[in-house]
């Protein structure tokens, strides 16, 4: 059983998802210079945040895959990576939309975080075509490993690096020196980003789920089907196990 | 060491038998100067423009040189009898490492020399003793990296894209601090000092890059 | 005296993805005895080399090899097996001798080794020349040199004999032959000729033991059977 | 005609087995500006320089799709057997042509649009009808020289080397042409008018070295 | 009547370089029939065999083969040669199925064909795995299925059984055998198979003919004596 305590995860997400909606549109204070479009700001900070995170968290997936070989770390971690990546595509959206908005331009440079959003962006949108172009799924585990360890590093190394290579130009609502975030604001915020990742592990939670369900679905086909009836896998990005030999991990 | 030796030393025949990496890399990076000069329509750059060029050719030629790291291990399975042989599996980061490390020194050597004449605004000479420190550096974080990148993508099936798609952005820090370093180097007005600050971050690039690419290295080499 | 045996697999099995290219395989030879393996096209054979080489782990079961457990200790029995597989293992743009020479360093062996076996094996002539431009069989000589450089203990030969002229077979005898007095496993497609030089044969069919005896009380009627 | 098709199907069936060629040129564009932002140093560009970013970036993205276009038909030997086909061996120059000018198409639309987002000092549109011409007429010299290069590595031992060394300086002048002839498009007043006489040497380069490459192409693919 | 023979070798050589591999060959085959070509290992028969399959242009001498001359009118006889050699001649990333239809489609043949011999050579289980992933000796089979897909009139086949297993071999006799009733070459490094089913057979030493005579007037003997 792959289930347990999804609807539990699920209901919790959507509560705290409802929630942060009301919030944000009946409850935070509409912003003085930036009106209305300033709320994409508990959206985009949120995802951004989330998705610097579940990289970084999929490194440690992946260190644990490979210390014990046991290749369920490695589905934690291609998961966690897949969603971050579809999480990064939003961030950028938004945050394009944002700079739209209030910049009039839909991408500026002199902004670390976003900027460095971008690069990782580049890199892990690598990991798919890694994984798809080896076959042996041991090997591919093994290697998907290896860049998701350097990934995991190589976020933080690398908003170092690009946080100190542009200036800090434009005002920051969190973290400012000016005093930061009004009170509401920063709750509603916090309440954000509690949710946004709520959502993240629940599909993380569901992906990996139904990947381990379909995985046993084909291992009992095999078994009572033989072997040859099944079709082969062919090749794929995702994790694959095989399992109808006797002892296999 | 001595498995390290005998793997670089062997390297070294294989490129001084059919010498393919340091030319192309060489050629490469000379080519690409005349291509920025027409391109970007400058005769003379200085300052970051001139670390940019610099840095940018660099780095794109030793994606070449990494490309074809692992390539002779692959051809007719020559690396499998490696791999049997009783050495320890690290022994051939060093070796592929230290490969690399010298290809790029000298292919340095030589584009320095062509950058000089081509298109740096400056004379090359009070930027010397900053550049060499800032190259070395900087052929730490390639080498290492590069090691490992090379080794991640001979096993695939799509080596040339694999290289340049996982290396170029995992290296992008690596050139934002050289290239930071670099600028003052080429100013207009004569070198300024290089700030401690981006050595820094360049230290720390090859200090946790170079151990990570290290701690990892040998799970590549496993069936 | 009862000493280990040399080879020793117990259930042993190898998936390529979901391919099962090795099915509960167990088999134990004692040192100094040569198995050969037979088997259809696609059996298993050179797997179950590849394995044994350490260059494949089992995914199931428990190998030993010259007494150390795979893959746990793999490290303890390289540098003591020797494999020549279907491709040469050798680096296509440097010579005959420059590869041996180069394994030689590896394995910390002195120089005399590899003009040694260039002479026996009658490549002195052309051991300059890069491994790429040389035939098919003088390639697979080179290849040969390459499996015993290190003086194995146990070596492991995938259809040595492809590709070689009668007299190049002949003059690889002594170094991979039964008279080298190593523990060998070897892999044919000839059933009079692998009997006459097996003391176990193993018969492998889609990866599943078919047939494991001594070689003495399998005729060459029961080898032709496995490729039915 | 018939063979042509043939050979373009199988690359098309080889590419949608593994798309490697188009993503991979795709998300090399998008680092090189990033490595071009930081490297020299500018938020945006305009004129002579924009024009000179852009098209070096399609430029290494082309060589990057140049380099493998032969690539399936060197493992095994499987060319040879091509070879011996009773085909006219200028079908594969059309096949090979045809493709790369089909992935660079492809390349451009989304590497263009992530110039204009990235790094283009001024808006897209009003430079696209003057842009699109000089793409198309560089895209003909990439994909003619380019397919003209790539049969000629895939000979050699060093493929992923001769591609850019042979190819980008065979490119130069086209380059050249196309640069200055996107310069005035990109302008910070608005876009200029091209210069007719650049569009002339580009389209001179097309039809000398396209025809040249289909002439000599032949003499390639014999022993 | 007198029909042109299919091969007409007259004096021809070929280098590598400065290393001559074939001199002064000069052989004529006639239609139907099988010309074995023996010798020791880089003797020159694989060069021999590209050089009949217009892979190599012959650097001295003149060669008809079906009637053409080579280098000169080597387009009118593509499409009716066929070659197997020492590599498959296969795209690893393809399927042996998608192999075939490749060539069938560029020799403008029905995907029947594909399906009769991927039938035939027992592939069918196997025909859509890439070739990648294949056994050595299921390879060869896709290899030989290639080299006989557009039906030609010549069959050159450089050690076409080795890696087969004897199953294997009796599968695709039919195919490339005396019975498919081509004019073949073939190497051989079995003098006594290969003479069984020689009408010529040619002995090479250093690229020197050594030994050219009806298969009928050789024996065993004289072709081991080509190894001496
Ligand atoms: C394409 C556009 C954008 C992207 C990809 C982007 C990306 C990011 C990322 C990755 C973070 C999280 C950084 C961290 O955790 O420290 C972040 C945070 C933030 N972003 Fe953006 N951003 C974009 C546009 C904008 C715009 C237009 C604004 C403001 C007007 C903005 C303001 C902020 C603020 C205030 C934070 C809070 C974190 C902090 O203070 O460091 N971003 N953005
Ligand atoms: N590409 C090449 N470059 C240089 N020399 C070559 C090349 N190919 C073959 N030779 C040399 O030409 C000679 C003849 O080679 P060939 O492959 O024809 O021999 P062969 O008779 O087929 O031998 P085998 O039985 O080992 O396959 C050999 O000495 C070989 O080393
Ligand atoms: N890299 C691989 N990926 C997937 N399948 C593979 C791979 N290598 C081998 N196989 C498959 O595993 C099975 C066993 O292959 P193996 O090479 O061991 O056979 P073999 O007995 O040596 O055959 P042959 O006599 O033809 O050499 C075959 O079905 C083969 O297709
Ligand atoms: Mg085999
Ligand atoms: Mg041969």
């Amino acid at each position: 059983m792959h289930g347990k305590g999804l609807r539990a995860l699920s209901l919790v997400t959507f509560a705290a998802l409802a929630a942060t909606f009301a919030l944000v549109f009946f409850y935070a204070p509409l912003d003085a210079d930036q009106g209305f479009i300033q709320k994409i700001f508990y959206l985009h900070v949120p995802v951004a945040i989330v998705t610097l995170v579940a990289y970084v968290v999929a490194a440690g997936f992946a260190i644990a895959h490979l210390r014990t070989g046991n290749r369920q770390w490695d589905l934690r971690s291609y998961t966690t990576i897949h969603i971050a990546l579809i999480f990064n595509i939003v961030g950028l959206v938004t945050g394009s939309i944002w700079a739209k908005a209030s910049w009039g331009h839909w991408w500026v440079w002199d902004e670390p975080t976003l900027v460095s959003f971008l690069i990782v962006f580049l890199l892990f949108a690598t990991y798919q075509p890694l994984r798809f172009s080896i076959e042996d799924p041991e090997r591919q585990a093994r290697y998907a490993s290896v860049f998701s360890i350097m990934g995991g590093a190589f976020v933080p190394l690398n908003f170092i690096a690009v946080r100190e290579a542009t200036g800090y130009v434009h005002p920051r609502v969190l973290a400012s020196t000016d005093g930061g975030l009004p009170g509401s604001m920063a709750f509603v915020f916090v309440i954000a980003i509690i949710s946004v990742a709520l959502l993240f592990a629940t599909i993380v939670a569901y992906e990996i789920s139904s990947k381990n369900t379909s995985w046993q679905i084909r291992a009992l086909r095999r078994r009572a089907l033989g072997d040859d009836a099944v079709t082969p896998l062919g090749r794929t990005a995702a994790p694959t196990m095989g399992t109808s030999l006797r002892g296999a991990s | 060491m001595r498995p390290s030796l005998a793997l670089l030393r062997k390297d070294l025949l294989l490129e001084r038998r059919a010498p393919e990496s340091v030319p192309a890399m060489l050629l490469f990076s000379l080519t690409t100067f005349v291509l920025f000069h027409f391109g970007i329509g400058r005769d003379e750059v200085t300052g970051s423009l001139a670390a940019g060029v610099l840095l940018v050719t660099l780095l794109f030629a030793a994606i070449l040189g990494i490309n074809r790291l692992f390539v002779s291990e692959h051809e007719e399975g020559g690396f499998d009898a490696v791999l049997m042989a009783p050495i320890d599996r690290t022994a051939f980061f060093f070796a592929k490492a230290g490969a690399l490390f010298v290809f790029l020194v000298l292919v340095e050597i030589v584009a320095m020399a062509g950058f000089s004449i081509l298109l740096l605004g400056v004379s090359p000479w009070p930027t010397l003793p900053g550049l060499i420190l800032v190259l070395v550096l900087l052929n730490i974080a390639l080498s290492t990296v590069g090691t490992l990148v090379s080794a991640l993508a001979i096993q695939t099936r799509a080596r040339d894209l694999i290289v340049p798609l996982v290396g170029l952005p995992m290296l992008v820090p690596a050139l934002i601090a050289a290239a930071r370093a670099c600028a003052p180097l080429f100013a207009a007005g004569g070198p300024g000092s290089i700030p401690g600050k981006w050595l820094l971050v360049l230290g720390l690039y090859d200090l946790v890059f170079g151990l990570l690419a290290y701690a990892v290295f040998e799970f590549l080499l496993e069936d | 005296m009862a000493t280990a045996p040399a080879i020793e697999l117990r259930g042993v099995g190898r998936r390529y993805g979901e391919r099962l290219a090795l099915v509960d395989v167990s088999v134990s030879v004692p040192a100094g005895a040569t198995l050969v393996v037979f088997g259809p096209n696609g059996a298993g054979k050179s797997t179950l080399l590849r394995m044994l080489a350490t260059l494949l782990r089992p995914h199931a079961g428990s190998a030993r090899i010259l007494g150390e457990p795979l893959p746990k200790r793999d490290w303890e029995v390289r540098g003591r097996i020797g494999l020549l597989a279907h491709e040469g293992m050798l680096y296509r743009d440097l010579s005959a001798r420059e590869n041996l020479r180069f394994h030689a360093r590896l394995h910390k062996l002195p120089e005399r080794r590899v003009e040694e076996l260039l002479e026996r094996s009658e490549l002195l002539p052309r051991a300059n020349d890069p491994v790429r431009t040389l035939s098919r069989g003088l390639l697979q000589r080179v290849a040969v040199c390459r499996s015993v450089l290190h003086d194995p203990e146990l070596l492991l030969l995938d259809e040595p004999r492809a590709n070689l002229d009668p007299a190049a077979r002949a003059l690889i005898e002594p170094l991979i032959g039964r008279v080298s007095g190593r523990t060998r496993v070897v892999t044919s497609h000839d059933p009079a000729g692998g009997l006459a030089e097996a003391d176990i044969a193993l018969g492998l069919r889609g990866g599943r033991t078919e047939l494991l005896a001594p070689a003495a009380e399998v005729d060459t009627i029961a080898i032709e059977a496995l490729y039915r």
